[in-house]
């Protein structure tokens, strides 16, 4: 009701808006509001210290932005089907604490060890975010409550793995997940760009995609037409599972250490770059386009006031009020005529 | 004397022009009916009247005084204007009472006196003779219940001139002879009512005056005396409708669908299981309509032989083979197909293109590899439906919930028909469209049963079951009273099986009455 | 009792214990007390007053003799003490100490404020001429960072103005965030990278180490110290990739607290306070480090 | 969509379902499982040990659970609505640290400092509150946004406003807001169950509450209705602020410190606590009966464990259980017959 719709980038509004006509410029503007807020921001950003317009920073941001974009991505789908998962930071710890625990104390030294840490992590949250679905619709129990509870449980059970404690000593393939290039461009990056770019996809041309926007849209009318809901539903919460343990294997690749406070607080983070998206948390709006902005929007302005050197205490205040600035600037764009 | 005076009246959403300087007069005591296809505007210039909408141009004067356009909906109503939308506004998690008296609760010592409130509730539905329980959330309402606390809750304004908005089109005859008798009774009274309707039938029945609009504009008015149904439908539509009896186009196919004795696992509402042992045959190129009282079951066994509901008893077989449903995939994936009759909640995804809408349970044989789907082909089928339904959209980009009701309706006829099922349920598939339209949707459901395919309709207009059926199947209390032809049944017949399950011997010869 | 055949007579609620440094502690004490042969029950206050002093009184209700708490907050535990004691549970405090109650809790710790000194006089001490120091702080408002930061704040300004903080963010206690922050502070002075950076734990100098290490500055060009001394910083301090670490030497304080607590028990003596000087453990003191043998 | 209609203590629903027969103990049991789950779970406690069946335990609950049960109260409200507030905790740590600073910095020893801290705090709450409701309705900015925003803002301001410290030093009077006794009873624990007890009146017997409900249920047509569907949107979130105000106020009192860190986490258990008592997320159905049960199954759970000995790390695995059970089993109560 009163978090009024946004839509943004929902490509059923965007192209009825657009019949081939010439340029118009407050048109586009409108169109890329978003994108066009980025670019303020960086630009100030840029104007205030040189620094900050650096290929390396913009790579430090990237880097940054990778580890939760990844499972904003999938939030992304989880927000419009109308749910919502709160347990993915303890997941991803659970998940890569998991994984880490295997490869350095089970299997041992190994050639493919981060080959086994990747597959592990990825399954165990994989199956973590089945259970969160099954939950959902088998026990008809609230996302939110089913992923509040996940969140307790699956952070329990990292604290109980290795007694609280971090595991590191990995080898040089694993951290070059975290730590290497692919062509100049950080690992952790091409795997985000590869992820976002199949979620993008997916939910633009495929069928999956299609009722992915139904059961958002209204979940007994997609029953209805066929779509089978539960399936559409656990498979969601599966899917950000899986991202969410193939973040934290490349979080503790990044660092060197699996941790069990690992992404703490990331469910905000995470849900936040989705909203600023322009995803609607009632579901069946919002888009990965969308999404991505949202998440560099937030790496920026962390990234920013660091480099600005803008206190720690004031920071939060300036996050809070431009994410508020963002969202408010995109609505009114959205609904003012020139 | 006029109670409400509209001249010039202008409104436009981005990319319509929904009413063009319209007027429209109504005096004190007068019922006065609003006519005009799907998307004549209708709806818009009722929502204007009662400041839901405010007008880009124009004047309402009301009682002589001219309104001030930035009213709101609390000031039209203080101000004696009550309103049923087309959209119904109720609140599903509050009760009959609280609805009806939402924001006007009785008070004592400053606080809500419930008993009061049922018991002011309970007095007016025994008035207006509905049998509905003020207690009751309104979640548990059937639509047609749900339509009935409406016109109950603008009964408690006390109003001067009160709006209906097709309050109609989710009624069976017998509570359409409850709210005429109402609507009588405020005449009586000096109220005025704006009435829209497509049934015009029961407009010349009980309407004073008329005002037709067409695409937005005033066309003409007038004393419903000096008009017959024919000049009505011309000055609507611009041509004039034949509304002919289906003719069978042959001898009927072999049994495609055999429902035999089913009863429902748990019936949707919290009574105990209310249709029973329910048997009914219809076979390839048949229409079969239900016909039956609000309440009586007929979307229950519409539910269940879809795979919506489960059933407890008894089987259903298509083509002589048995059906295990699970869910409506199940029986979509079997041949058998849907459109229901809750549009708003269980049809259409309002915020999403009227292409996403049309094409979501066809996209199997769109997509290669069952999953990447060809836009094109997509496109395709939606223009192809546009064309053979004759929905008026501005393109296939358009969230359907920008479309009038009727042509939501005929969007979502489109879906279930892209999927060439076996057998097509179509429960109220004409409710809230326009007698141009009906015929096209009647003419369309009967081209489909040409091809073969096996259909039943529901619907609680009487005269559309008999001028679509084949067969008429007649339910009293979830049981199977009756199962006529549909060529000699009449109107009379059917009402005395509905009311009371046995029929009366009906006069040779009857002619059978135009919509 | 059916209650009280089973319940521990000690009780230990810790901050929290989720950062390594109290999981250290608790994993000493549990060998500790299995050396002594009592009971223990740890509790986890999850960084919330409200918490632990809820935790406190439940355990007082389960028939706890002695309560060995990690205070959140020096003063936010002091009615609590004063109930406990009430009922005749007495209370020792560990690493931070209670303000405020009305008779004087027994505390076993090293100060914060001291460890943080320790860090900025090895500043002043190393560059005599000055130096640029970047402070990565804690969790903001938890008394421990809020002290540390007062320790290097002090140290720093009895050096005189030579020495500059260039730059004070805060990367909550944990690694990930560390190393971005730290990144972000690099970038922005490229040109004139600071002299040392002061990490207020050994968990966020991991992900300054790191971050050091992505930006091309060897380990002599910036240099990096740490808070807690664990087993890691330790290894580092040990390769020469890191300078220092602080260490409160947890393991001694609640070995310590624990003994008091069960000569209370065993003989009724009141606990004594025990207060326990700060050390910086460099590559040539790594041998006093408490965790050494941790160090694989 | 898929966080399934939860219904349970609807006083439309109950009347409905409730002529008056005679006594059937399964619908009693349908009806009240809330309650017995509850009731289920101190038996267990108690069987285990019987100390936590002291009147003194009861307290101990009751006196934790005030502090986030009056916002838990505000909360009903909001998610009434449709909304949702993620920044009480931090609004709270605000609003108590501006009071106590006030009255320990720049008002002085006063009689009547408790007084002035009580008005400051309330009032800095309200005024919070009132923010985030203007944003919601003028701006169009989604709710969560804007309080996750609030969330950070707030927290910032905190922070700068002390220097990151605690400020102590209240008397007597201040004090015995946290740890005096009205009658036996703890003064937070009276302070809590008046506010409950008028929120339960407000919400079910004003017309200002049956618009709550009516704006939750159906935004738009509450406006055709008549509501003043903004006013009722701000005012929502005003005086939940003014109870995160008013709790900041009894913890300070309670703990004899304004922490800056205070109310960290509180958003998501005082949200869970509506939703476990049968509220949904997407507005229209809940009550504040329903949301004391839920306050009360969080409070109950962790000192129960504590009691019990259950170790720290496990704990938070048997709590985020138990609550995914207790939702469940109220969704199995509530849709099977016997
Ligand atoms: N909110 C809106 N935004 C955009 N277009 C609208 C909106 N409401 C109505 N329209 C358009 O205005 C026109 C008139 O619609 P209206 O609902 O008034 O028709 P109607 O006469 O009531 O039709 P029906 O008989 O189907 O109910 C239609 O073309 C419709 O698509
Ligand atoms: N008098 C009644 N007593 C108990 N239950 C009833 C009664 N009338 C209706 N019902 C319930 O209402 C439902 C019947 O509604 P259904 O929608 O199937 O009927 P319908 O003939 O399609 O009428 P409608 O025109 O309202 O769609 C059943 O689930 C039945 O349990
Ligand atoms: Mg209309
Ligand atoms: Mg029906």
């Amino acid at each position: 009701m009163t978090s009024s719709p946004t839509l943004s980038p929902d490509p059923a509004a965007d192209q009825a808006a657009a019949p081939p006509r010439r340029f118009d410029p407050l048109a586009f503007a409108r169109k890329h509001r978003t994108i066009l807020f980025l670019l303020l921001l960086i630009a100030v950003f840029g104007a205030v210290n040189e620094r900050f317009l650096t290929i390396r920073n913009a790579l430090n941001i990237l880097s940054e932005v990778s580890i939760y974009g990844i499972i904003a991505v999938g939030m992304t789908y989880v927000i419009l089907i109308g749910g919502i998962d709160v347990a993915v930071g303890s997941l991803l710890a659970f998940a890569s604490l998991a994984a880490a625990y295997v490869v350095t104390t089970v299997v041992g030294p190994s050639p493919v060890s981060w080959l086994i840490a990747l597959g592990i992590s990825t399954l165990v949250g994989l199956a973590g975010g089945y259970v969160h679905g099954k939950a959902v619709t088998w026990l008809h129990v609230p996302a939110f409550i089913v992923t509040l509870g996940g969140m307790t449980v699956w952070r329990g059970a990292t604290l109980i793995l290795n007694d609280g404690g971090p595991i590191s000593g990995f080898d040089a393939a694993y951290r070059w997940w975290g730590t290497g290039d692919i062509l100049f461009v950080p690992a952790p990056i091409a795997v985000f760009i590869l992820v976002a770019a199949l979620g993008h996809v997916v939910l633009r041309y495929t069928r999956y995609g299609r009722q992915v926007y139904a059961v958002g849209g209204n979940a007994e009318a997609a029953r209805l037409s066929g779509v089978n809901v539960d399936f559409i539903v656990t498979s969601v919460y599966a899917v950000i599972g899986a991202l969410a343990g193939l973040s934290g294997f490349l979080l503790s690749a990044r660092l060197g250490s699996a941790e069990a406070v690992a992404g703490a607080g990331y469910e905000l983070r995470v849900i936040a770059s989705v909203v600023i998206g322009g995803a609607s948390l009632t579901g069946g709006s919002g888009g990965v386009g969308g999404t991505l902005l949202g998440a560099l929007l937030i790496g920026v302005l962390s990234n920013g006031l660091v480099i600005m050197h803008v206190s720690s205490y004031f920071q939060q205040v300036v996050i809070g009020l431009i994410i508020v600035a963002a969202v408010a600037f995109d609505h009114y764009a959205r609904t003012h005529k020139a | 004397m006029t109670l409400l005076n509209v001249s010039q009246v202008s409104k436009s959403f981005p990319g319509v022009r929904a009413l063009d300087r319209v007027r429209l007069e109504v005096g004190r005591g007068e019922v006065h009916a609003l006519l005009g296809e799907n998307g004549a505007g209708k709806s818009t210039l009722i929502k204007i009247l009662s400041a839901a909408h405010a007008p880009d141009e124009g004047v309402v004067a009301f009682d002589g005084q001219p309104l001030d356009p930035r009213d709101t909906p609390l000031r039209r109503q203080r101000l004696g204007i009550a309103t049923i939308y087309q959209e119904f506004n109720l609140f599903p998690e509050l009760s009959v009472a609280e609805n009806m008296y939402l924001g006007r609760e009785p008070k004592r010592l400053g606080l809500v006196d419930w008993r009061r409130l049922r018991a002011d509730a309970a007095a007016l539905l025994g008035e207006l003779g509905l049998p509905l329980d003020p207690g009751a959330p309104v979640s548990r309402l059937t639509v047609a219940e749900q339509q009935m606390v409406e016109i109950a809750k603008a009964m408690t304004l006390n109003a001067r001139l009160i709006i209906m908005d097709e309050p109609t089109a989710a009624l069976s005859s017998r509570e359409v002879d409850r709210l005429h008798a109402i609507i009588a009774d405020l005449k009586a009274r000096g109220v005025s009512v704006i009435y829209v309707s497509h049934r015009l039938a029961e407009v010349k029945a009980m309407c004073d005056r008329y005002t037709v609009m067409r695409d937005g504009r005033y066309v003409a008015s007038g004393d419903v005396a000096d008009v017959e149904i024919d000049d009505m439908v011309r000055l609507m539509v611009g041509r004039s409708v034949e509304f002919v009896r289906r003719a069978r186009s042959g001898p009927p196919g072999p049994v495609v669908l055999k429902v035999e004795t089913v009863t429902p696992k748990r019936p949707r509402l919290a009574a105990p299981g209310y249709l029973k042992d329910v048997c009914l045959e219809v076979r390839a190129g048949e229409i079969v309509g239900l016909a039956g009282l609000v309440g009586a079951g007929r979307t229950d066994l519409a539910r269940l032989i879809f795979g919506a509901d489960a059933i407890a008893s008894g089987s259903i077989r298509l083509d002589d083979k048995p059906l295990k449903l699970k869910s409506p995939r199940d029986a979509i994936r079997a041949g058998v197909m849907m459109v229901p009759e809750d549009r708003k909640q269980q049809g259409c995804f309002l915020d999403h293109s009227i292409r996403r809408n049309l094409s979501l349970p066809s996209l199997k044989p769109l997509s290669r590899l069952g999953q990447w789907i060809d836009e094109r082909a997509e496109r395709d089928l939606v223009e192809t439906y546009r064309q053979k339904l004759r929905v008026k959209m501005a393109s296939q980009e358009t969230p359907i919930g920008k479309l009038s009701g009727g042509n939501q309706q005929k969007v979502l006829l489109g879906r279930s028909m892209a999927l060439a099922p076996r057998v097509l349920i179509v429960d109220e598939p004409t409710r809230g469209i326009d007698i141009g339209a009906k015929a096209e949707v009647h003419q369309v459901l009967s081209e489909f049963a040409a091809q073969g395919v096996a259909i039943l309709v529901i619907s609680s207009e009487l005269a559309e079951v008999m001028a679509v059926s084949d067969r008429i199947v007649v339910f009293r209390e979830g049981v199977v009273v009756a199962d006529l032809d549909g060529e000699t049944a009449t109107e009379e017949g059917l009402m005395a099986y509905m009311a009371t399950g046995v029929g009366r011997a009906s006069p040779p010869g009857m002619e059978h009455r135009p919509l | 009792a059916r209650g009280g055949q089973n319940a521990s007579e000690v009780v230990v609620s810790f901050n929290d214990l989720s950062q390594p440094f109290f999981v250290a502690m608790r994993r000493e004490l549990e060998d500790e007390a299995g050396k002594l042969g009592v009971k223990v029950q740890v509790l986890d206050a999850q960084n919330n007053s409200s918490k632990q002093i809820a935790d406190l009184e439940a355990a007082a209700v389960q028939g706890a003799k002695v309560v060995i708490v990690a205070p959140t907050d020096s003063k936010a535990l002091a009615t609590a003490a004063d109930e406990l004691a009430e009922q005749g549970v007495a209370v020792i405090s560990v690493d931070r100490n209670i303000v405020g109650a009305k008779s004087p809790v027994p505390h076993v710790g090293a100060d914060n404020v001291a460890g943080g000194r320790a860090m900025a006089d090895w500043v002043v001490k190393t560059y005599p001429a000055g130096a640029r120091v970047v402070v990565i702080t804690n969790d903001p408002g938890s008394s421990s960072s809020i002290e540390r930061v007062k320790g290097v704040h002090e140290g720093l300004a009895a050096g005189g103005p030579a020495f500059k903080i260039v730059a004070e963010q805060t990367a909550n206690s944990k690694r990930d965030q560390a190393l971005t922050v730290t990144q972000n502070v690099l970038t922005s002075m490229h040109d004139t990278p600071p002299d040392v950076i002061l990490c207020l734990n050994d968990d966020m100098a991991m992900g300054a180490l790191e971050a050091v290490r992505a930006a091309g500055f060897g380990p002599d060009k910036i240099k990096v110290l740490g808070f807690d001394a664990i087993p890691e910083a330790l290894a580092r301090i040990k390769s020469g990739e890191m300078v220092a670490s602080v260490e409160q030497n947890p393991g001694k304080q609640i070995r310590t607290a624990l003994r008091e607590a069960v000569d209370k028990i065993k003989t009724g003596a009141a606990p004594k306070s025990v207060s326990l000087t700060p050390v910086l453990i460099t590559s040539a003191n790594l041998a006093e480090a408490s965790r050494i043998s941790e160090v694989k």
